[in-house]
């Protein structure tokens, strides 16, 4: 074998990336920047795990006692939820599909991107002030505001999941002479549905989660009252509220699993 | 623009006969019937507590005008006031300082604060900070860190900056206004040390002591106001007179049960008042600190805060 | 060759699509979206008379909002907008550090313990569910208003979307290079480091790129609750009735939300 | 079931799968002249190609990776625009067909794909009946119903390639072979004029291709209808064609029996030497 | 850089990557015994190994898929655990090693793989430093200080396998005959004293098999160690090995030079006849 050559022990094995670097130099000091805005101190950390601490004191036994306001507003939440995302879902399947560039040409893909993107800017909870404005306090206000938000996601990931399916299998039913509409439906549908089914069921599951929160501006839910107990400093009702709203997710999180492997 | 007289009232609402307050539309196809009746409280306290509290006259409301009467839960004394103004809420109680907005941005027409039979409930504006602290007198607050609820509120922003100069304390000059967003929320604050004073309602205060929230004897209150009245109840303008009419009856009739009794402090009806009579005093506070109860008012004050905190930039 | 005609060949076998449980599953799914959508529509509570003159109060809307009061930008917005991206920044990066145990705790092929595993899962699944405007509250009734309350809020909420995420990452990691390593004789941190890590990497940055887009959106509407950044600037518009200030407001954060979004697109188009 | 000899056979007969097919003179023969293809101006992948294809028999065509074999192959059903050239197919010039024409066309011509190109997440017998979608309404096709003899014809292809237990499962499920097997007889549920395979066997094993070649020259034979297949493996090409083309840098450079095929072609094709053993 | 003849010889001796390593008796030796592998309780994959690896030269182990091949071959370095029996490698057995002593044996066995497993997002000189990681503390490998021989090793041996250009490249954007290229490099990188390759060729086409395997021969010869191949591809096994193993179902049924490998030999190992040409 070649003996110990002294080109080889000349050559760098890990040459230094100097753009690399300079990112992270910049990263780090940005961070140390920025923390220094947070105005951390030493007497709020303290004050504040003192706070903390009262408060998870206060949140134990968590208060089950105002029951029937929870689930009433548990109950709100859940149907604005199953509406938004039942609407969300069924305007969002044609337009995912217009905004899908290896489906459509760019004149319709252009359009329908605009408005996903539009739908997408705003946080469930802006859309909700206006829609509360529209449609006044209640549950109308969540839905609509929760449609918007479905579009803006599934649309978008739904146009994703088309534009990144195999074009092998899209070319084999094309090159059996099969027309437009078949070779969307035996070869496109196929590709997409269980990652459909799988977008769907995360978007109610995420609905379900806003719509506890668009409460907070008045659209309905257990947001509000989850809102007012916590300026009421009832942290033990809080507790009860943030226990049954896991649980509510997490049993909507095995449904969709079960959803998910029934279309797998 | 057909109308005489507005006053303070935004341009959508009209007050000829100069009760301060917008009358109903003179077209009758304006006059609104609703098939609905949504009601709410002011959003200071518990919105869950004051629907149950308000249940029988919930029910009493319906059964004077034969309509269905909802209780919505509102978290913002904004929001409330949208609400009016875009047909959404019907019948309402606003809090103190936003009595005035409603009236002028959203045509609510006030006619009832709780009370007895002899007068209407009424509340200080009292000035707290820690127990612990140096702070005996409002002139020690120069400086410090204090905090109003909101731009709209009464006792928590319009009251201290009309009354506090003559205290030797002037908001915004002689300390930075920050909003901390509700009066129960200034209370939290001065106690977790955040801020170092605030003035608040002292109805919410009371309030937040016996249940327990914050331990009044942390506390040194400082300075309290003379009187106002609490919130007030009021219907939208454009509602069609008939039901105006069973409207008030129902608030005119009406006796709270002892258990509503309880939760209002021993207030046992509603008590008629005027927006022009009994909000005066409210309006002269606004005023004397040259602030109108409008959005123009709001403007200036903003335009204030601004040229004050320019004016600390370029120091 | 079987000729098309012979019937006996042909007649009994007879396509099907799905076995009948999958049939029954199908159709259970069916029917359960289907009745949920009926008890809802029936439940809820909407008055339809808000949605008929819904048009024109959105025209009051409009008509209030335009045109909007730019000067206001100066005031009341640039800062707290610079906040938010802030709170967005920092809440991310905190995220993605407290989530990096976590994600190694969840991941099957790297963790046997089942201990760790539940409770890797318990956090994550915890910090999802809980909305980002509630850890703001949270947070805010602990360490009072401010940027700080955000950038928990933000970090506490993204550290579950993370750690999910860069745990399923490291499960997908082929097993085949982490083999070859194991095969050298490398210890298990070497493994870790020269076999998960190089592998993990992108979609680490992608999902922190992918975590950051959306927690611009989030901080946005935290000061809502008093946690800071560009929400407490419309919340005082809102609440002084501003709507001119208010479309000021909503501009800044769809210009900053798309600028986010264009930079997001344009940083993970270099990475990947 | 017969042929009438000209283009529009398929459409009075759109399902003519029997294996009566006889092999008349216009039909089932393809012929090239002068076919150019440019994937980018000015840089031909294919120069100039010429090539008759008629009757029954495999056709090989082989040569290093790059050279134009699928291009040439996708050419022929126009999953590739050609540049320039003539491809005549039943009497029809491909390269000109318009899109209604053109879907036509496909539906005769059958193609077997590298790898498998199968819908994943379709059953077998599902996939089989995507042959048939030229034929069937997208309504129709939506609810999965499909003429009973397509349905019988599928079942008794899947028999044929050695599948019938597999009807319901699903593609991905299966092994390399098996949806090579299952690609096959897609293809051939097009009752196809022509069978076009490219480079059916490089995903498969030594044992599973020489399987697949055997049965795509075993059905073609049966159907009477040409096959022409890209192959790398030169030793399987040579063994199954009756045919060999040489390929070298988008040129013929070799069209003669198997037998005819020396080293001395095989360096022309591939270049270099060491390789063969 | 001696071998002393016995197990702890790297432990001593970390480094021990010169081609001086002198084929001791005990060392670089494999002597399997009755080895049995199940993966399912009840369903033996390997049934009772018997196998003897001394000294230098290529053992090509051939079998149908699925007869336990890379089973076998795995068992080698413990990536999968036996069920039963031994394996003596320098003197130890590797079935009753614990954790640390089985880090310590691996070192000592090289392992190339049939998609290459390399670290796809690392650069090739990195990839061949992985081969080292037995040795290097985790904090040093972090910050990629390697000893400096290991480096001039490397950049070595990259040049003995004719990548020096792409020193820097990412492992991802080579070819896949130059990624097994590095493969092979990267366990040699371990100095090890039995070379094992799983399928190194099958996921390559023919020409860069031929090298591949050549390569191997080559260097395996060069460091005089033992190198075991499983490989589909008979012609190329019999071509580059000393000594070819058939397997069947979990036993070997034939040990012996390529040459003695009949027909029917091959048609007791695979099954079937048709296939051989
Ligand atoms: N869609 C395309 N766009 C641009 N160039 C292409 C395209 N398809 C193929 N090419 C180029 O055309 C040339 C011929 O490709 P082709 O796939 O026909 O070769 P091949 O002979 O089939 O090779 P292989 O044996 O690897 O399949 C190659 O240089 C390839 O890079
Ligand atoms: N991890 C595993 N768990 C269960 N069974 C396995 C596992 N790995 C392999 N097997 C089974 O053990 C048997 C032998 O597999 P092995 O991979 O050793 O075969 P092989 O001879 O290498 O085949 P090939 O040539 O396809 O690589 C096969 O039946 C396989 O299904
Ligand atoms: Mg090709
Ligand atoms: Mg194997
Ligand atoms: O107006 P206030 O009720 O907030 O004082």
């Amino acid at each position: 074998m070649t003996p110990s050559s002294t080109s080889a022990a000349k050559r760098d094995p890990f040459p230094v990336n100097w753009w690399t670097r300079a990112l992270w130099a910049v990263a780090l000091a940005y961070v140390v920047y920025a923390f220094g805005l947070l105005d951390l101190n030493w007497d709020r950390m303290v004050a504040g795990m003192g706070h903390g601490g009262d408060m998870l004191a206060r949140m134990v036994p968590p208060n089950f006692s105002r029951w029937s306001l929870l689930l009433e507003g548990m109950l709100e939440s859940l149907e604005i939820a199953v509406l938004a995302s039942a609407v969300g879902i069924l305007l969002s399947l044609p337009i995912g599909f217009l905004a899908a560039r290896n489906m459509m040409p760019p004149w319709i893909t252009w359009p329908a991107r605009a408005l996903i993107a539009i739908c997408r800017s705003f946080h469930p909870v802006i859309v909700a002030i206006i829609f509360v404005k529209a449609v006044g306090f209640g549950a109308l206000a969540g839905i609509l505001a929760l449609i918007v938000a479905s579009i803006g996601f599934i649309a978008k990931l739904f146009a994703e999941a088309i534009e990144e399916i195999s074009l092998k299998q899209v070319e084999a039913v094309r090159a059996t002479g099969a027309s437009f509409g078949n070779v969307i439906i035996f070869s496109v549908v196929p590709q997409v549905l269980a990652r459909f089914v799988g977008f769907a069921t995360y978007q109610i599951d995420s609905n379900l989660r806003n719509s506890t929160m668009v409460g907070i501006v008045g659209a309905g839910g257990i947001g509000g009252t989850l809102f007012s107990a916590f300026q009421r400093f009832d942290y033990d009702f809080v507790a009860a509220i943030l226990i049954s709203l896991i649980a509510v997710i997490m049993a909507g999180e095995y449904l969709s699993i079960w959803v998910k492997e029934v279309f797998k | 623009d057909d109308c005489q007289s507005r006053g303070s009232l935004d341009v959508i609402y009209c007050d000829a006969d100069g009760d301060l307050v917008a009358d109903a539309p003179t077209d009758p196809s304006k006059w609104r019937d609703p098939s609905t009746l949504v009601f709410t409280y002011t959003p200071v306290e518990d919105p869950a507590v004051y629907r149950d509290a308000f249940k029988p006259f919930q029910d009493y409301l319906t059964e004077k005008t034969g309509k269905k009467v909802i209780y919505y839960t509102v978290q913002s004394n904004a929001a409330e006031i949208e609400a009016m103004r875009s047909g959404r809420l019907h019948v309402a109680g606003f809090s103190t300082g936003p009595t005035g907005f409603a009236v002028n941005l959203a045509g609510a027409v006030p006619l009832a604060v709780k009370g007895t039979e002899q007068e209407f409930q009424g509340y200080n504006l009292i000035v707290i900070v820690k127990k612990d602290s140096p702070f005996q007198t409002l002139a020690d607050l120069k400086g410090k860190k204090v905090a109003h609820t909101s731009p709209s509120s009464n006792s928590g922003n319009l009251a201290p900056r009309a009354l506090f100069p003559d205290q030797g304390l002037v908001p915004g000059d002689d300390y930075e206004v920050l909003y901390s967003g509700k009066h129960d929320q200034s209370v939290l604050g001065v106690n977790s040390g955040d801020y170092d004073a605030a003035p608040v309602a002292s109805d919410v205060f009371k309030r937040m002591a016996e249940r327990g929230v914050v331990n009044a004897d942390d506390f040194r209150i400082i300075y309290t106001s003379p009187k106002f009245p609490t919130s007030s109840f009021a219907y939208a303008h454009d509602l069609h007179p008939d039901l105006v009419a069973k409207i008030r009856e129902a608030f005119r009739d009406f006796r709270f049960p002892p258990e509503m009794q309880n939760t209002f402090g021993g207030a046992d009806r509603f008590f008629p008042v005027t927006y022009k009579e009994d909000w005066g005093v409210i309006r002269q506070i606004a005023k004397s600190i040259g602030e109108e109860y409008d959005r123009k008012g709001l403007d200036d004050m903003a335009k204030k805060e601004a040229e004050k905190a320019a004016k600390k930039k370029a120091n | 060759m079987t000729n098309a005609a012979d019937p006996v060949q042909g007649t009994h076998r007879r396509l099907q699509r799905f076995t009948p449980v999958e049939r029954f599953s199908r159709w259970l799914v069916l029917l359960l979206v289907v009745s949920a959508i009926v008890v809802s529509t029936r439940h809820v509570q909407i008055i339809p008379e808000f949605l008929y003159d819904a048009p024109e109060q959105m025209l009051d809307l409009l008509q209030r909002l335009w045109p909007p009061d730019l000067s206001y930008y100066q005031i009341g917005v640039h800062e707290a907008l610079v906040e938010t991206l802030h709170i967005a920044s920092l809440g991310t990066i905190l995220a993605l550090i407290l989530a990096l145990p976590v994600a190694l705790f969840s991941a099957r092929n790297i963790t046997s313990n089942p201990v760790l595993q539940v409770l890797a899962k318990f956090i994550l699944v915890s910090s999802r569910s809980v909305n980002s405007l509630v850890w703001a509250l949270l947070f805010v009734a602990i360490f009072g208003p401010g940027t700080l309350a955000g950038v928990l809020a933000i970090a506490f909420r993204s550290v579950g979307f993370v750690g999910k995420l860069l745990g399923e990452a490291l499960e997908e990691a082929n097993m085949g290079t982490i083999e070859a390593l194991s095969a050298t004789g490398a210890p298990r941190l070497s493994i870790l480091l020269k076999g998960y890590w190089p592998q993990v990497k992108p979609a680490l940055w992608s999902i922190a790129l992918f975590r950051w887009d959306i927690n611009v959106r989030e901080s946005a509407v935290l000061g809502l609750v008093g946690a800071g950044g560009i929400g407490v600037a419309l919340n005082n518009a809102l609440n002084t009735f501003y709507w001119d200030k208010v479309s000021t407001v909503l501009l800044s954060i769809f210009a900053v939300v798309i600028i986010a979004e264009l930079v997001v697109t344009e940083i993970r188009k270099r990475i990947i | 079931m017969s042929v009438t000899g000209n283009g529009t056979t398929s459409a009075s007969d759109p399902r003519g799968l029997g294996p009566a097919d006889a092999a008349a003179g216009v039909a089932k023969s393809m012929r090239i002249r002068g076919l150019f293809k440019e994937y980018r101006p000015g840089v031909p992948v294919l120069k100039g190609i010429d090539l008759d294809l008629e009757g029954q028999g495999v056709t090989a065509i082989i040569g290093p990776s790059g050279t134009g074999k699928s291009t040439l192959l996708r050419c022929m059903n126009r999953l590739v625009e050609p540049t320039r050239g003539e491809i005549i197919f039943e009497g029809q010039d491909i390269v000109s067909l318009n899109r209604a024409g053109l879907r036509r066309l496909r539906r005769k011509v059958g193609m077997v794909f590298q790898e498998y190109n199968l819908v994943e997440r379709l059953s077998v017998i599902e996939n089989l009946l995507c042959g048939r979608l030229g034929y069937v309404s997208p309504f129709k096709a939506w609810l999965r119903r499909f003429p009973a003899e397509d349905i019988d014809r599928a079942f008794e292809l899947l028999d044929a390639v050695g599948l019938g237990e597999f009807a319901q499962q699903r593609a991905d499920n299966l092994s390399g072979g098996q949806r090579q097997r299952v690609g096959i007889a897609r293809a051939l549920m097009q009752a196809p004029h022509i069978l076009l395979a490219d480079e059916p066997t490089s995903s498969l094993d030594p044992k599973t291709s020489v399987e697949i070649m055997e049965l795509m020259a075993k059905l073609a034979g049966e159907r009477d209808i040409p096959v022409v297949v890209n192959i790398h493996d030169v030793a399987l090409g040579r063994r199954f064609a009756q045919r060999v083309v040489g390929m070298s840098e988008g040129t013929i450079v070799y069209d003669g029996p198997p037998g005819g095929l020396t080293d001395a072609h095989l360096k022309e094709i591939y270049g270099g030497e060491d390789w063969l053993n």
